[in-house]
């Protein structure tokens, strides 16, 4: 079975293109940073990282990377006119009070009920690390996960239930993979966009799953 | 007259003991008080639990205290980064401990000790591991994890600027764990750019009131900067860039 | 463009219902949002639960609301004061309910709304008639009492600048309640001395940032200041001085 | 009986003579306020104000007044260089957590055992008012009592149990009276310093309670 995947760039892009004007906005580490280039020029969007920013801004020039200014990925960013700087409680204050319009995360896996799991798989003798990922998917009025729709083996990332530790529970609204957009509702997953040719039964052979259409 | 000022990081943080906690602020290398660290290393104390967010980057601060073999336990919300070898390689070997804690509740647990809260309920981390074995409560329809305190026997912070009652001042995200971490330890000690006259810090953007402070010490301005204004001219680590002729 | 600006009092007011609960910033006087405490009055919702610290001096601005009929409950730390004759009397009345909660404990409990807090142990009130039928737990060997956030509607606040954004500055003692009521209501409103253009605050002073902050309305500068500086010239409600040969 | 009573101011003088360069300080409404005024001249004093401010100075002079910036009274006040400003939920955390080093309180009773009764005498009809009374009483290293030994009408303020509302449990460290200087001990109040010639049997039947020596 052959299935349109569209290219990285063209998810973050159609991840930016639901952002409203006005939206407070966290990009987790890794592909999520993405959406930043493709947000829509002239709009207004304000970026949150979680390291004590709001109205953070691209990159800085070479030369004019300031190590005080980085954001959650340690990466040099800049300052927006309207910024404003806090320290971490207040900055995880905002995400856990609902203060963020929107998350988008990376995932190893979502359940049909809305959990994510994307900081842990578990294996034995890896060191753990979770930094902002628990906090962030509990986060924000809606949380978006970025994704392929599967591991590179080929095994589901979209699932019945996930089978990694949980990041949160109940937690995704919505998850925009290389093949569609996947609505999260009380009935399991609900297909809202298939991207090129694919079909509601070329997906749901794919996962496994039943997807509401 | 009040005077925190101490003339050395030697003076600044003398009196650690062994197997203390110790809190250090910073995010990854924004805000880490380096010359501190460095002066801890030169002190000596071991068998030291550390809290901060990462558990060291390359082979300096933080990581340059665990090299030293002064930490028995790393508290932290993510250690494993692309330049965290000097942790990781101590963690394979089994000789330091780990504790996990969610970035968010970290923050929120050392706000608390600082403010007298005994514990909270936070959403954060309910139904995962993490949250295993701690009390629950769904409150109002939504569930929460209890959480309790995080207190230090020691702080070390980093800020841009001081008065000698210990005001502080901070540059951009460099900020992030300081103001809470002072607030949470019996000793806070904070190394700044500068130490100003009392009275030329701006009450209102006194980001850490004196009383949270008890010594600062000047180790001098950031290479990044002239005067307090920014000037760029150096990569992420704080290192000057090579010639524009050399750059591979 | 983001521009949270709205061009007057009662559209800054506009949409509170019957019933609603808002939180009005200030203590005593200081940071009372007068200007949009007289729009709520001629909006003329009812039925309110009203959190403040105090409940109104005098005749105007908070005093005046009660006075209108317009409360139905007071949530705040002190009401009765040398001044407080409107609140007084309804109470007496049976007109108006109060709950009362130390100011500490209010403030932490508006934070915890704000910060997504379910609940928490706070050791004030502990043993006291306010904390009677609350759970109470021992902790390391502290008592404290299990207190839950206060949540609203609205908030009515007092700064004395912003932006477009909603990034909000405040004044000396006048920030009090602002900053903690901004995150703890679904639409928070601000009154302001003047808006100005977007980047003119300092971002490491902004105190409220722009995303607590759902309309600002600009309503002129307080007598006591001219241009930002204190100019003075005012008694502590801010009526212009007698001339000195007049007073008594 | 007669005994020896200081005056108000000498009793503020007394209590300000205890606090050491350095400290900082929290003076509640009324009498205590009028410690400030008895400050050693020359010594760095850190006076904390409930309503948002630490660096309090003096009250301004006529038409300096800035309504502002007020304490915890509702008075106008000063600021000093070094102040700082500060939002409620962080200046109850600055007490709460015990950061403050002294607290100057008054009262209707304080008992034996340091409970504090200063915020309603339980009359019926009265309106409840507690302001930061509860917080100051746990908010401080040492929480000192500053209030004449007996009411007006003669009776104890320093009781075997406080027939008040309480404040606080087992808070109060010293209390500073018009007839002497006591502190809480675990095995009651202890007389620090009695004034003029009072005596310790004299001051034990006023009380009618036995004093520890």
């Amino acid at each position: 079975m052959t299935t349109t995947r569209i290219s990285r760039a063209a998810l973050a892009a159609r991840v930016a293109s639901d952002i409203p004007e006005g939206a407070v906005v966290n990009l987790g580490i890794g592909a999520p940073t993405l959406v930043a280039d493709f947000l829509p020029e002239g709009l207004e969007i304000v970026l949150h990282t979680e390291n004590g920013m709001l109205g953070m801004g691209a990159a800085p020039a070479r030369g004019q990377v300031d190590p005080d200014l980085i954001n959650a990925g340690k990466q040099p960013v800049t300052a927006l006119a309207g910024a404003a700087y806090f320290h971490h409680a207040d900055s995880f204050a905002m995400m856990r009070g609902g203060h963020l319009d929107v998350c988008v995360l990376g995932a190893f896996q979502v359940s049909a009920g809305g959990n994510l799991a994307n900081w842990s798989t578990g294996e034995p003798g890896a060191i753990p690390a979770v930094g902002g990922a628990m906090d962030l998917a509990i986060g924000a009025k809606d949380v978006y996960v970025m994704t392929d729709l599967l591991t590179k083996g080929g095994d589901p990332k979209l699932v019945a239930a996930c089978s990694y530790p949980l990041t949160g529970v109940g937690c995704v609204s919505r998850v925009y993979t290389d093949h569609g957009v996947f609505d999260v509702t009380p009935d399991g997953f609900r297909v809202r966009e298939l991207f090129g040719d694919n079909t509601h039964a070329e997906i749901e052979q794919l996962l496994g799953l039943e997807l509401e259409a | 007259m009040i005077d925190k000022t101490v003339l050395d990081v030697a003076a600044a943080v003398a009196g650690i003991r062994d197997g203390a906690t110790v809190m250090i602020g910073g995010f990854g290398r924004a805000g880490q008080p380096v010359e501190l660290i460095d002066a801890l290393i030169a002190h000596g104390a071991g068998d030291l639990t550390v809290v901060n967010n990462n558990a060291g980057n390359g082979d300096t601060g933080l990581a340059a205290l665990l090299a030293a073999g002064q930490v028995r336990k790393m508290i932290c919300s993510f250690p494993r980064q692309s330049d965290s070898w000097v942790f990781d390689g101590l963690y394979r070997d089994g000789k330091v401990e780990l504790e996990l804690v969610p970035q968010g509740n970290l923050a929120e647990r050392i706000r608390a000790a600082g403010a007298g809260i005994g514990g909270f309920f936070t959403p954060t981390g309910f139904g995962t591991q993490l949250a295993e074995g701690k009390e629950t409560r769904r409150i109002d329809g939504r569930d929460y994890v209890l959480e309790y305190p995080i207190r230090a026997d020691v702080a070390l912070i980093s800020a841009r600027a001081a008065d000698r009652w210990g005001n502080l001042v901070y540059r951009e995200t460099a900020r992030n764990f300081g103001p809470i971490m002072a607030a949470a330890a019996a000793v806070t000690v904070a190394q700044v750019d500068e130490i100003v006259p009392l009275g030329w810090l701006d009450p209102e953007a006194v980001i850490t009131p004196g009383l949270y402070v008890d010594r600062v010490v000047a180790v001098g301005e950031r290479p990044w900067l002239r005067d307090g204004e920014f000037v760029g001219g150096v990569d992420i680590e704080g290192r000057p860039l090579a010639e524009e002729g050399a750059e591979q």
